[in-house]
């Protein structure tokens, strides 16, 4: 018992903001409409916020250990776009295209992670040119505009879930995965690949000079994002079907919930719980702004202050008592 | 010990400008295979043309960049600024100062928001920007739900004459990029922006005033993304709240680090950031006479920025080098 | 009158003092010594001096006048130039842009950069060095002149008081020689020197007074002609301390050879011929630049050897990068501890076990549970092993290095310079370390700046020149022999 | 040299700067033209015309055929302009097999304003171009590339959005976004009962053609008893448009869906699946996925039509104005929503193609069809 309250209040320890931010959120939710936390709509709320939320993770990885990835957004469309077009309707298909899928998304973090390691591009541009790449190949073979259609069988563990369960009527499959990632993520940060990556992106010749392969633990983390991503496109493409605009701007969704998670962007700091939180906070937002009905238009400019503010705050705890070691900004590599 | 001063980072530059070269030649040599030319007056004029606007952008960023900052949100700025010289403007040639002494305070505060949040409550960049280009996507979307404005066709000129084979805008970017690498060179201010970028805690324990110096490199990328802003008005002859869809600020990124700047700030220069603007442009301009599939566009795109800064990237991180005491390979 | 009065200066960092009610003088021309064991608060108190830190409570004035700093330039503008304990310089730049940093010379309104490099020239020769072009880039500048520069960059601020933190610890003794003559001369022009050090006979040869820290507290502010060196150990560290060195650990023969390299070079040094057995301790001596690191790196595989051959326990190998020494038991305690030996946003716990991470080859549970027994067998002074190492002092962040590579139970050891910034009581501490891990039949490789330490513990001393080995000497040789060599001048 | 545009043209008011979308002369007269007979014939709709004002073109009639023929692109960032995309290029090819037309040349902008100024530049530039087909990306921000192409001298057709200048040649489009909105909004107001409530999915704001769909629902929701729960920008994804509609059918019941363009409808009408509540009253696109939805659920629908066969009209419109024929000063062509008794045969026709395909693309009849369409 004592043992699990240590356990909680190390996690949250350092980055305790975000789950703050959550509480406060939530609690604003909770005024504008009561009924939120009923067991339907919050399962509901669940469901949609999974993807983001496992994004969240397999972007944790890349940034702790001190790179940046931009090519999600675009990875996640592609899956989707790749789903449609290969399974085409075909129930019997499901099963090789998600192996296929997750052939591609592991290719393209491999591909990410060998330029920004072996190559020494920074990753933001190494990824940044994937983005490019990604959206203009999966345009490219698709002729401009998705085609194909997924199967029922793809559409399951974003759409449905456990049916009939009481209080909470359905227990969406997409919030078991979540779920399922959340903790092979935080097992994964306690093993020893978890503080190899973490101590690279503290300090990579330190690590390196340790005998760690940092080359191969920064690879394997732009890895896991691609794995993310690919696991977002299944949920994602089930939850809603595919449409062109798919993915598009989810790579600054996801940093910004990553940051406000805590997790300093340049490596070696945060925990992937309070990035997962983030990830939470940010489509706990979007749902504060639909309760409160709050013009579209505004949305945005709500949203970048609430940011700027939290992430400020945070910064402000992690700055006052040691007011001079910590002014630096630390930046994308 | 025998390294000339400053060769290192001349050196640097010089390989731009040489990557520039290559990628000329290698685009000669396609569009000649094509049927056409690369250097027809009409293609010349095109590429200096596409220099301008996210030439004003890269300036301004590779002062952030250099002070290991970053600015996300110059898209956004440049679109309300394009607003802001539209409706002062509001087709009246004596309101033409007015304009742009208003979307230079516009830009510049901008940017001075940008700036001390960065550097007094110490938000990463990325986020701060990113947040103020949401804040400014906010009100634009709320305040202008379209193009609004009139630009008098005099200040329209900006955008539109020529000097020979030369645009104006291109002209008034190159000046731009001049005055700024004196101002690195040069002022004090300048200089200190490598030193923050270098280690801001090294540049602190100096007596560097660390925040004034991120500050004044945020004012003026605020304030070069409101001339690129100024030179949108000219070019559509009215403020267009939609200019910030074009995520500009990631073309601008990308121009700098090609330009050979390092993201992680202390290191490159204007120079290379003009070359690395002209190597976009010149893409954008092959891939337009040879007709190139508007997707397969960005996949080139993808790909040349990917080799390019992988080609100097060698170059650029092998900072340690000593120098070697015994030849290799021969004293053995 | 009095240049410098601090009085009261209290200092917590996240809640915990680390200065409670310290007062220090200083008058003009004086060198006064400020010494204390790791973590006694002597950087803390600087830096307060320096604007970098804020005192809690507590007044300075300066030449009479109250003076409180938030900003480094505020220190600088009122005469107090500091060289920090890490250096503080950046690689992109140049010498002179390093010296002039923050205060570039002007005309017109614009740099001047032929000023600039005139000034630090004249700096420079005003120290006695004649071979640092102030248009070298920085980066590119060995550890020994990157330091020299540092202290060029405090000197010419024009000081009335120049704050020096370790200032030596980077050099070998030839260097600190010119830094005893720069010293005279400021001390004749009326400047005062605050001075920390952890080498004893510095202290000593130059100092007017000492301060005496332990625990964030002042203990005694004495002159220096009314001290013994072991009374000063036994103030600073609440216990006399026996002698310096302890002796070799009784059983401790050499024997099989654990590491040889033979015609051993690459782009640094060539003519390598080295040999360290089991439970010897081999020490590698020579100036700044004359190789030693070059071959810590080309036997760890950082560098390695282009030429030659190597052989680890007999068995000849390739080691080419710092895996595969790991895998052959071969341990580095590398120079510079934070960009190359530290996470510091890490804890004490993770950096003490990342070798044991990071190696697959090495790790063990039972290795693993000897990480706390390891660091508390090093006297650390940390609180906790949860803490954050970048909120330890640098003695005790060096031993969160070792430690690191000890948990790995190598059986060749190369330390570079392992006890650079560590106070008189870790070090006696890493000395007897170091005997013990002999004893265990560990192979040692010691590199050292201060040469006592090579001679008080090297079974056999190497000496370098050049790159290439100048000659050996074995146990109790002297200073002037192994200068000797060092210097290129061969036998005495 | 200058080529600046001169300032005559410039007080051609700019009714698109204030912050307001609805003009009432044209939602008037768009709503009225809905009910006009179209010149021309019904079997070719893209060479139909409503209240044309036919004008000479004598002045830019040129010998021979094999033309060179300039189209400066906004982009074919969304599934409509793909689809019309490859339409043109279909009729293009048939302009080329009969000589008509010899070279195409082609630029697409991205949605970059200022980059499809260049790319318009780079046209009169070259000196090449016989023709230059312009589909803006903005309205008023190109008004003046568009005005300095004119001045080269060479024909200018735009299409799709307009600009604020009448220089062109002909400006080819549907009826317009006033009259889609329209047709969205009073089949909502017909179908459902007075009190229910709708809510309105929007891509983005800003766009004018999109901007006239709302304010003419507006205007039409202003003077029903429906009630607007609110209109949210989705951006065309589909997540988010399941998303929204899921949070507002937690919060109480959702009757009908207004729609400024189909993108994603298929989201919205799973949403109401997802949550166990009766289908709503609809109106979409004609976007295959949202039609063929519609068949399948049985619900109450109506696919308005953006029409996608005017991207035929421009080359066809150049090769006429080349050859000194006559066209329409304004080319407004025909525009009708897809009903439910119509919903079958576009259905059929169109039963190979991709769901993001538009039913009334008019390409039937070109030598490509259907696989041009179909495999990409
Ligand atoms: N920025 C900081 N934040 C938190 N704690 C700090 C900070 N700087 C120093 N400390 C703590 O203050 C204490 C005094 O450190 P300081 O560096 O002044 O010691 P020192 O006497 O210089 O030691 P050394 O001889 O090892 O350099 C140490 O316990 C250290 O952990
Ligand atoms: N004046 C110089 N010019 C160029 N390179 C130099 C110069 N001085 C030193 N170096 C290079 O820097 C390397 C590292 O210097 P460093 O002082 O670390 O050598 P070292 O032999 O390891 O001495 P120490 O162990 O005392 O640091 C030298 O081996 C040499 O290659
Ligand atoms: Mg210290
Ligand atoms: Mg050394």
């Amino acid at each position: 018992m004592t043992r699990v309250r240590e356990l909680l209040v190390r996690a949250t320890n350092p980055t305790a903001t975000v789950f703050v931010l959550l509480v406060l959120v939530f609690a604003g939710v909770f005024a504008m409409n009561p009924g939120f936390f009923e067991g339907p709509s919050l399962m509901a709320f669940l469901k949609q916020a999974a993807p983001l939320v496992i994004l969240a993770a397999g972007q944790y990885f890349v940034i702790v250990s001190g790179n940046f990835d931009l090519s999600v957004g675009a990875l996640v469309g592609a899956q989707v776009v790749i789903a449609a077009r290969l399974i085409d309707g075909e129930e019997s298909r499901t099963v090789p295209v998600l192996i296929v899928m997750a052939l591609f998304g592991i290719a393209v973090g491999l591909v990410n992670g060998l330029i920004t390691t072996a190559l020494k591009v920074q990753s933001f541009i190494t990824t940044l040119g994937m983005l490019l790449v990604l959206y203009g190949a999966i345009r490219l073979w698709t002729g401009g505009a998705p085609t194909g259609s997924l199967s029922e069988a793809f559409r399951t563990p974003g759409r449905l879930g456990i049916e009939n369960v009481p209080v909470l009527g359905q227990i969406p499959w997409a919030l078991l995965i979540m779920i399922a990632v959340g903790a092979g993520s935080v097992l994964l940060m306690r093993t020893r690949f978890g503080r190899i990556l973490m101590a690279a992106g503290d300090n990579e010749r330190a690590a390196a000079l340790s005998g760690a392969r940092v080359g191969t633990a920064r690879t394997i983390a732009f890895i896991l994002s691609g794995l993310s991503a690919t696991v977002a496109g299944v949920l994602i493409g089930g939850f809603a079907g595919v449409s062109a605009q798919v993915g598009d701007g989810l790579e600054f969704t996801v940093i910004t919930a990553v940051v406000l998670g805590g997790v300093v962007l340049g490596g070696g700091r945060g925990s992937v719980l309070a990035a997962m939180a983030g990830a939470l906070v940010i489509e706990a937002l979007f749902t504060l702004f639909n309760q409160m009905a709050l013009p579209s238009t505004l949305r945005p400019a709500v949203q970048g202050a609430i940011i700027i503010a939290a992430v400020a705050y945070a910064a402000r705890r992690r700055t006052r008592p040691v007011p001079t070691t910590a002014t630096a900004t630390p930046t994308p590599s | 010990m025998t390294r000339r001063p400053g060769a290192d980072r001349l050196g640097t530059t010089a390989l731009i400008y040489l990557a520039l070269a290559g990628v000329l030649a290698a685009g000669a040599v396609a569009t000649a295979i094509d049927g056409g030319n690369l250097f027809a007056t009409a293609n010349l004029v095109d590429m200096l043309t596409r220099t301008s606007l996210t030439g004003f952008l890269a300036i301004g960023m590779t002062l952030v960049i250099l002070c290991r900052s970053l600015d996300l949100s110059v898209g956004y700025t440049a679109a309300l600024s394009s607003l802001v010289a539209a409706t002062t403007m509001d087709g009246q040639v004596a309101n033409i100062p007015l304009a742009v002494a208003a979307v230079l305070l516009v830009s510049g505060l901008v940017g001075a928001f940008n700036g001390a949040v960065t550097a007094y409550l110490g938000v990463n960049p990325f986020i701060t920007t990113l947040g103020t280009g949401l804040i400014i996507k906010g009100y634009l979307d709320t305040q202008y739900k379209g193009p609004a404005g009139d630009v008098p066709a005099l200040f329209q000129q900006f955008g539109y004459t020529r000097i020979g084979p030369v645009p104006v805008s291109a002209l008034v970017m190159l000046a731009l990029a001049a005055a700024a690498v004196w101002f690195l060179r040069s002022t004090r201010t300048g200089h200190h922006m490598y030193a923050v970028g270098g280690d801001v805690e090294v540049a602190r324990m100096s007596g560097i005033r660390t925040g004034r110096t991120l500050m004044w490199a945020h004012v003026l990328c605020g304030m070069t993304a409101g001339v690129a802003g100024l030179l949108l008005a000219a070019r559509f002859g009215t403020g267009s709240a939609e200019a910030y869809t074009n995520l500009y600020e990631l073309d601008a990124i990308a121009a700098v680090v090609l330009g050979g700047t390092l993201l992680l700030g202390g290191k490159g220069g204007v120079a290379g950031t003009v070359a690395g603007v002209a190597i976009l442009a010149v893409l954008d301009t092959v891939f337009n006479v040879m007709q190139i599939d508007p997707f397969a566009k960005d996949v080139l795109r993808g790909v040349v920025i990917i080799t390019a800064v992988a080609i100097y990237a060698r170059r650029q991180l092998d900072r340690t080098a000593r120098r070697p005491r015994f030849a290799e390979g021969r004293a053995s | 009158m009095t240049l410098l009065a601090m009085r009261g200066i209290d200092k917590a960092f996240l809640g915990v003092p680390v200065l409670s009610s310290v007062d220090l003088t200083v008058e003009p021309g004086e060198v006064h010594a400020l010494v204390g064991e790791n973590g006694a608060g002597k950087s803390t108190l600087m830096k307060i001096l320096a604007g970098v830190h804020t005192a809690d409570a507590g007044t300075i004035e300066l030449g009479g006048r109250a003076v409180s700093f938030t900003h480094p330039l505020q220190a600088q503008q009122a005469g107090v130039a500091s060289v920090f304990q890490e250096f503080n310089l950046l690689p992109e730049l140049t010498v002179a842009e390093n010296v002039h940093l923050g205060r570039e010379p002007r005309r017109r309104g614009m740099i001047d950069r032929r000023a600039m490099a005139e000034r630090t020239a004249a700096v420079l020769a005003d120290l006695g060095v004649d071979d640092l072009p102030p248009q070298a880039k920085v980066g590119s500048l060995s550890v020994a002149h990157q330091q020299i520069t540092e202290i060029a960059k405090a000197l010419s601020q024009g000081a009335d008081l120049i704050c020096m933190d370790e200032p030596t610890a980077a050099l070998a003794d030839a260097e600190v020689e010119l830094l005893y003559g720069l010293i005279g001369r400021l001390r004749e022009r009326g400047v005062a020197v605050l001075y920390v050090s952890h080498r004893l006979k510095e202290i000593f040869d130059l100092c007017d007074r000492i301060t005496v820290l332990k625990d964030g507290r002042l203990v005694d502010s004495v002159a220096t002609a009314d001290i013994t060196p072991d009374d000063l150990v036994a103030k600073m560290v609440g216990r006399r301390i026996e002698a310096q060195f302890p002796e070799r650990l009784p059983g401790t023969e050499p024997g099989e050879v654990r590491l040889k390299v033979a015609g051993g070079g690459n782009a640094w040094i060539d003519g390598i011929d080295l040999e360290v057995r089991a439970g010897e301790i081999v020490g590698l001596a020579g100036l700044q630049g004359s190789g030693r690191t070059e071959i810590a790196e080309a036997v760890f595989g950082i560098a390695p050897f282009t030429r030659g051959s190597l052989e680890v326990d007999g068995k000849p190998m390739r080691i080419t990068k710092p895996r595969k020494a790991i895998a052959a038991g071969i341990a580095l305690v590398t120079e510079d501890r934070k960009a190359q030996g530290l996470a510091l946003w890490q804890s004490v716990r993770a950096n003490a076990r990342m070798v044991l991470d990071a190696n697959a080859r090495v790790h063990s549970r039972r290795r693993l549970a000897r990480v706390s027994e390891l660091l508390a067998g090093l006297d650390l002074v940390a609180r906790g092993e949860d803490q954050e190492v970048r909120f330890l002092s640098g003695g005790n962040q060096q031993k969160v290095v070792v430690a690191k590579w000890l948990a790995a139970e190598p059986g060749v050891i190369v330390l570079d310079e392992p006890t650079r910034g560590i106070d008189v009581g870790a070090k006696h501490k890493l000395y007897t370390v170091i005997r013990e891990l002999a004893a265990e039949g560990l192979a040692v490789l010691l590199i050292a700046s201060e040469l006592i330490e090579v001679i008080g513990l090297a079974d056999r001393i190497v000496v370098l020149h050049d790159g290439r080995i100048a000659g050996e000497l074995p146990a109790g040789a002297t200073e002037q022999q192994v200068m000797a060599y060092a210097t290129g001048r061969g036998p005495e | 040299t200058t080529d600046a545009p001169t300032d005559e043209a410039e007080d051609a008011t700019t009714e698109e700067s204030g912050d307001e979308w609805f003009v009432q002369a044209d939602y008037e007269e768009q709503l009225a033209q809905r009910d006009v007979e179209p010149e021309g014939d019904p079997a070719t709709p893209w060479l139909q015309a409503i209240e044309p004002e036919w004008i000479d073109t004598a002045e830019f009639a040129q010998e021979g055929g094999d033309h060179t023929v300039c189209f400066s692109n906004a982009s074919i960032s969304n599934p409509w302009r793909v689809t019309g995309w490859i339409t043109m290029q279909q009729q293009v090819a048939v302009l080329q097999e009969s000589g008509q037309i010899g070279e195409f040349r082609h630029s697409d902008a991205g949605d970059d304003d200022d980059q499809q100024i260049s790319d318009i530049q780079a046209f009169i530039d070259s000196g090449d171009c016989d023709a230059i087909i312009i589909s803006p990306s903005t309205t008023a921000t190109l008004t003046p590339a568009v005005e300095a192409a004119c001045e080269s001298g060479v024909p200018v057709i735009v299409f799709d959005r307009g600009v604020n200048t009448d220089c062109a040649v002909t400006f080819i489009h549907p009826i317009g976004g006033y009259a889609f909105g329209a047709d969205a909004a009073e089949f909502l107001v017909d179908n459902l009962e007075p009190g229910s409530k709708v809510l309105a999915l929007r891509i983005l704001p800003g766009v004018d053609v999109l901007e006239h769909r709302w304010a003419a629902a507006q205007e039409i929701f202003a003077d029903s008893e429906l009630e607007i729960l609110g209109d949210e920008f989705t951006g065309g994804d589909a997540a988010e448009i399941k998303n929204i509609v899921t949070q507002y059918l937690q919060r109480g019941d959702v009757d009908g869906i207004w729609m400024d363009a189909g993108d994603g409808a298929v989201a919205a009408i799973e949403a109401f699946e997802d949550a166990g509540k009766p289908y709503p009253v609809m109106t979409g696109e004609d976007e295959l996925s949202f039609m063929r939805k519609w068949k399948d659920t049985g619900m109450t629908a109506l696919a308005p039509v953006y029409s996608n066969f005017q991207w035929r009209t421009p080359v066809i419109a150049a090769t006429m104005i080349l050859a000194g024929e006559q066209v329409p000063a304004e080319w407004v062509l025909p525009q009708e929503p897809i009903t439910e008794a119509e919903l079958d045969q576009y259905l059929e026709v169109n039963a190979d193609m991709p769901s993001l395909h538009y039913a009334k693309f008019g390409g039937e009849d070109l030598p490509g069809f259907p696989d041009a369409w179909q495999d990409r």
